[in-house]
């Protein structure tokens, strides 16, 4: 079936692929932080070793657990040499264990928040920033496109302002936009509440006022996201319609007579593919800068999430989210590329003639 | 010493990647050029006669087969500049064939690096200007002038020039006509048959038109799909072809002395 | 006629090859068309300058030169596609007796590209849109001409007519064109240019980057679309002027926006009366067994870049028989031995020294 | 050179270079008009802007201005350190790869497109997180150049592969050029507006990286930064408090850098650049 299938054998492909750098990054993510000066754990071990009291040395030993830092007995028991120092495990043993829990999902547990697994602060934070991302750099790729689009066939007077403004607009730092929001129509203005994402008020639930008031806080940083994505696709697809709009197979269609709303659709489309493959690289951009402006807006996400893990040296909490934006942002790219894979026929062709 | 062989080829084959997306450019083929003569190869796009003529100019190697030049294999001489300053060429596009950066004059000059002695820089300016005189072309002209500075018409004779310059043994000249203008084509190859009289140099002339390959060769190449299909006099090739593809080629040459074409042949698809 | 130029010896003549066109048979006159553009830095240049022809029903007309001559600027201007930078000098344009210049681009759109006038593209390989299947792009077509016409029927259309022109009409039009090969797309592209059964076709080179096969199995085809009414005149344009002898029933011969000389197949090419024609005949290479001798003969130099006017013969500079008065007096064009020609020594024995004669 | 001229027609680019300036101009020549200290508290806390003190101060009482400044340069130096290594390695990678061609190249294009996809901000704040107390400005440049270098390196390939095929390469081969003096004579001149274009996005984006991280509280340790300016706002409430001038101005410059080093781009691309992409 898979050698009569080019698509499918393209997709597993690609699957594989993808999985290959998804273990580069596990990789990664478990040695970039070891390689420092300041190795968090040794630096939270020796705060909870400071007390030595009975407590502080049962908190210890569970860190040691669960990191897999120490080797342990048969009984699960930390081993010690003479003067108490429990023996630790190589890093490459480190790693396995490492590898091995984070394939089962096991993210280990948060040093601030002492007992409390990663995967539960991610499963709070998460949504938050799925809700706020997903829709606003879609939704902002496609307006992005459709202003661009316009621009570059109208080009006079329309052109003439979309195109400087797109330009100032994706030139400025996320953070900005969030900042200079928060400032004039959080605090000036006080049009919208300044930072935050629900009403102190109302507890996180599906009831009518907590949703209401989650969207009355989710216009700012929505909006300054938003316009990012739509100043930065605006100006690629510029550009790309108008090359499009040079093209043998343009001025053929012209000479054929066909409609001009016809070849615009020619060209939007075909300008567009390229744009859908932009969208995949720069998710990864995308997605670091909207993290900031969670910041910005004390945003319940990973933002606020990594923030404040950063600022305590909560490393399994730090890595963890790392991990998980790094997982989101692999989907998201290996999904355009099978999009772009079935949209466009010649890059059909050019995979079907790879995996003959 | 004109019987005298340059090149010989026994069986060479150069095939592209491996396993099943591999390529067979040339396909075990077996032929001599001889010192003094121009021997055309003439086929249709992708038939390898680009791929052959790589080989002969060591920018290619064979994936299998013997490659002799003058009597040794091709890579006997380990530096391939010794090669080059035996076997030179001049290539289809005219204008891609200059780097834009620089004047003619001075990339015309640098073909000088090829020398083992290199002369004098007044003998390298007069050399310039001779060799830029035997393709008529006045050296005030194009003093200090840049590639696209020229036409397609004069590039081409800067390419030929540098060849008078360097004056090799054997030239292998690549479709050089084809992105010329039609009433131009004639003055290319009388300037490969000067080459031929006064330097006494051999060509390798790679064409898809064998009008031109007719008019101008001592030996006529058919090349088709990688293979040697027909060879022989140009007169004998062309009078009697053996090989279909020749008669093929011969037939498609719109010859204004003979019915090519008439009104209610049936169309056949063109695959 | 409004324009106040010198009095043509053409219009005095009326037994040209192309006499004053009868209004019954002609479908495409051309009238002392101007047509200039405007280069980047400002500079207008007059690329056609007082073109006149008529094309009548069931001829192929050759126009051959260099590059650089015009020939595409022409087509344009045939076209009625004055898009800036390029622009109608004067002159005018006819198709089945109705004028098309000073349509707007729509209304020319609409009723005249691609219905009236059609155009096979040099470069065919690249002119199908890369996304789209070729059945709907032949769709587009149709529809941008006839909004009325239903699905089934333009599928029907499609197929008898892409099955005519030698395809497999289910495999082809359910193709997009990376899925076809190079000849394919070449019969394709000339089956979508003629769907409309347009009254002239402009081939702009459509044989120049083709193998000499390629080439054969293009003019082939054309040739059937003509024994087969789809097509009824058509103009070729080349710069390979022997090509034209089993192409065209007549031939014009262009230089620097003029025509220099205009007359039957036969005459142009193996009796040119004009020597910048002879020329072009005399540098191209035949493989006929005997010809090796006959010795070719290249045209120096380039077209003149025509941002100036030119004193005298235009063609002055580079011909090998240049007299000198021709570079001061201008040359129009007049009937000799039954042609048009601009030369001033056209019946004379100097313009037989030029070329080799086959 | 006639494309140079021509550059300097386009009024964007002008603009460009105008804002660039002034922000050079605003580092370097700002002390030789006012006094530049940042380690003395001159007043009270997020006091308003002033005569003495035109921009006020910050959370500490230092005087604006001078940490602006200062913050400046930094910001200048982190880019352009990073902007200069990412362009180095990127160019590096991207013309062997594309000249050469065979298995190397292929293991680079992996690598490449492996580091593409990881977002280099996750890859910064893991290994600036580590290093706590080693986190100089230097470092971050050199981090920073270090994991951005895969979009240039991609750009520069694509361009030096479709150079190698041209003649004028086989040709300098048959003339008896070494490969390094093809790379450097026939195929570098071709990428060099190309690869100045590329440095020029490379230095805002590392400017605006180093903002984001520094934002993230991942700022060096040895040194004040545009980015550190506004974390320190944002930590110490003078977005909440409204005092504008704590955090405004060096908002303002980031974005002009950022801005006017974009314009200068694609005014650049627009005349270098019409038709390279295929």
């Amino acid at each position: 079936m898979l050698r009569k299938n080019p698509t499918l054998r393209h997709i597993l492909g690609r699957a594989a692929w993808y999985f290959v750098t998804f273990l580069v990054a596990v990789t990664v993510n478990f040695f970039l932080p070891r390689l420092g000066d300041a190795n968090p754990i040794d630096a939270i071990l020796a705060k909870t070793n400071a007390g030595d009291s009975a407590g502080a040395r049962e908190k210890e030993e569970a860190y040691l657990r669960q990191f897999g830092l120490a080797e342990v007995d048969a009984q699960g028991k930390v081993i010690r040499t003479a003067d108490g120092k429990p023996v630790r495990t190589g890093l490459g043993k480190q790693f396995v264990s490492y590898l091995g829990l984070t394939l089962q999902g096991d993210l280990g547990t948060s040093f601030l928040q002492f007992p409390k697994p990663v995967s539960e602060i991610i499963k709070d934070a998460l949504p938050w920033t799925l809700c706020l991302q997903l829709p606003t750099i879609i939704f902002g790729w496609l307006v992005g496109n459709l202003l661009g689009a316009l621009a570059a066939y109208k080009r006079g007077v329309f052109d003439r302002i979309i195109y400087p403004l797109a330009l100032l607009v994706s030139a400025v730092p996320a953070f900005c936009v969030g900042i200079l929001m928060v400032y004039y129509f959080g605090i000036k203005l006080e049009w919208f509440p300044a930072v935050g994402g629900y009403d102190a008020g109302t507890t996180p639930a599906l009831s009518s006022d907590f949703l209401s008031s989650a969207a009355y806080y989710y216009v700012m940083p929505f909006l300054s996201i938003f316009m990012i994505v739509v100043g930065g696709q605006s100006i690629g697809m510029r550009s790309m319609v108008i090359y499009e709009l040079g093209t043998d197979y343009v001025k053929y269609a012209k000479l054929l007579g066909i409609k001009e709303n016809k070849i615009l659709l020619y060209t939007f489309r075909n300008a567009m593919l390229p744009q859908l493959t932009g969208l995949a690289l720069a998710l990864g951009a995308m997605v670091g800068g909207a993290l900031i402006t969670e910041i910005i807006f004390s945003y319940p996400g990973l933002g606020m999430a990594i923030l404040t893990a950063i600022q305590g040296n909560d490393y399994p909490v730090i890595t963890g989210c790392t991990l998980l934006i790094t997982v989101c942002v692999l989907v998201a790219n290996f999904s355009v590329d099978i999009l772009v894979g079935l949209l466009d026929p010649r890059i059909r062709a050019a995979q079907a003639a790879e995996s003959n | 010493m004109t019987d005298a062989l340059k090149f010989q080829a026994k069986n060479i084959s150069r095939v592209f990647g491996h396993g099943k997306k591999s390529v067979t450019a040339v396909d075990n083929v077996t032929f001599e050029i001889r010192d003094r003569e121009i021997i055309s190869l003439v086929g249709q796009s992708g038939c390898g006669k680009t791929v052959l003529a790589k080989m002969l100019l060591r920018l290619e190697t064979p994936t299998s087969g013997e490659l002799l030049f003058n009597g040794k294999p091709i890579t006997a001489t380990g530096d391939p500049r010794n090669h080059w300053r035996q076997v030179q060429a001049v290539f289809q596009d005219p204008f891609s064939c200059f780097n834009q950066f620089f004047t003619i004059r001075s990339q015309l000059k640098s073909s000088f690096r090829l020398f083992e002695t290199k002369p004098s820089p007044g003998e390298i300016e007069e050399r310039v200007d001779q060799a830029l005189l035997a393709v008529n072309i006045k050296p005030k002209e194009v003093e200090g002038k840049y590639p696209f500075e020229l036409s397609g018409g004069q590039m081409q004779r800067m390419l030929l020039a540098r060849i008078f310059i360097l004056k090799p043994q054997v030239l292998i000249a690549d479709e050089p006509t084809s992105m010329v203008d039609a009433c131009s084509r004639a003055s290319i190859l009388d300037y490969l048959l000067k080459l031929k009289e006064e330097l006494s140099m051999t060509i390798v002339f790679v064409t898809h038109d064998i009008g031109l390959a007719y008019y101008i060769s001592d030996s006529l190449y058919i090349m088709h799909k990688g293979k040697m299909v027909d060879r022989g006099a140009p007169d004998d090739v062309i009078k009697h072809p053996t090989s279909d593809v020749t008669k093929q080629l011969l037939e498609d040459i719109p010859d204004v002395h003979r019915q090519w074409i008439a009104r209610g042949t049936p169309v056949h698809a063109a695959e | 006629m409004t324009v106040s130029a010198p009095v043509r010896p053409l219009e005095q003549a009326a037994s040209g090859p192309t006499p004053k066109p009868a209004k019954s048979n002609a479908v495409l006159e051309v009238e002392d068309l101007r047509v200039h553009y405007v280069t980047r830095f400002g500079h207008k240049i007059q690329a056609v300058d007082g073109v006149s022809f008529s094309l009548k029903q069931g001829e192929i007309l050759g126009i051959a030169g260099e590059s650089g001559c015009g020939k595409t600027t022409l087509v344009s201007g045939c076209m009625g596609l004055y898009i800036p930078p390029l622009f109608h000098t004067s002159g005018d344009v006819r198709i089945d007796g109705k004028s098309i210049v000073g349509m707007t681009l729509e209304q020319n759109r609409k009723e005249v590209l691609g219905q009236k006038i059609a155009m096979i593209p040099q470069g065919a390989l690249n002119s199908l849109n890369p996304t789209r299947k070729i059945k709907d792009m032949a769709a587009d077509m149709i529809l941008s001409h006839d909004e009325s016409a239903d699905k089934k029927s333009i599928n029907d259309r499609l197929r008898e007519r892409f099955t005519r022109i030698g395809l497999d009409a289910d495999h082809v039009l359910n193709s997009y064109p990376v899925e076809l090969p190079a000849g394919t797309k070449q019969r394709c592209v000339i089956g979508i240019s003629t769907l409309l059964n347009p009254k002239v076709v402009v081939a702009d080179e459509p044989t120049s980057a083709l193998d000499v096969s390629t080439q054969k199995a293009v003019i082939k085809l054309l040739f059937e679309l003509m024994d087969q009414e789809i097509i009824s005149s058509m103009l070729f344009i080349t710069h390979e002027l022997p090509l034209l002898r089993h192409v065209s029933s007549s031939i014009a011969v262009m230089y620097a926006g003029e025509f220099v000389e205009y007359g039957t197949t036969e005459q142009v090419i193996f009796e040119g009366r004009q020597p910048y024609s002879r020329a072009l005949m005399g540098s191209m290479l035949s493989a006929e067994p005997g010809q090796k001798s006959r010795k070719p003969v290249a045209i120096e130099g380039a077209p003149p870049k025509l941002d100036k006017p030119i004193p005298g013969c235009r063609f002055a500079e580079r011909c090998p028989v240049a007299q000198p008065d021709c570079r001061t007096t201008e040359q129009v064009l007049r009937i000799v031995a039954g042609r048009q020609v601009r030369c001033k020594y056209a019946d004379t024995e100097v313009v037989e020294q030029v070329g080799g004669g086959l | 050179m006639q494309l140079v001229k021509g550059l300097f027609k386009i009024p964007a680019f002008l603009l460009g270079l105008f804002l660039f300036a002034a922000t050079l101009a605003l580092a370097f020549l700002g002390p030789l008009v006012f006094h530049v200290d940042v380690s003395t508290r001159v007043g009270d806390p997020y006091m308003a802007p002033s005569a003495a003190h035109w921009l006020g101060t910050d959370h500490l009482g230092v005087d604006m201005l001078s940490m602006l400044v200062m913050g400046l340069r930094a910001s200048l130096y982190v880019g352009f350190l990073a902007g200069v290594v990412a362009t180095i390695v990127g160019t590096l990678i991207g013309v062997y790869g594309g000249y050469k061609g065979g298995l190397l190249d292929d293991i680079l294009t992996v690598l490449t497109n492996l580091f593409l996809v990881i977002p280099t901000l996750i890859v910064l704040i893991l290994l600036s997180s580590s290093m706590d107390k080693g986190r100089s400005l230097t470092l971050i440049a050199l981090i920073i150049g270090g994991t951005t270098w895969t979009w240039s390196a991609r750009a520069v390939r694509a361009q030096s592969s479709s150079l190698r095929a041209r003649d004028h390469v086989a040709l300098a081969r048959i003339n008896g050029f070494s490969t390094l003096e093809i790379v450097l004579e026939q195929i570098l001149p071709y990428l060099l507006s190309y690869i100045f274009m590329v440095f020029i996005l490379q230095t805002a984006t590392a400017i605006l990286t180093e903002a984001t991280i520094s934002m993230l509280g991942l700022g060096p340790y040895d040194s004040i930064s545009l980015g550190k300016i506004l974390n320190d706002a944002k930590t110490n409430e003078a977005l909440i408090g409204g005092k504008w001038w704590a955090f405004m101005p060096a908002m303002v410059l980031v974005t002009v850098i950022a801005f006017s080093l974009y314009v200068i781009n694609t005014a650049m691309e627009g005349v270098f650049n019409p038709r390279l992409r295929k």
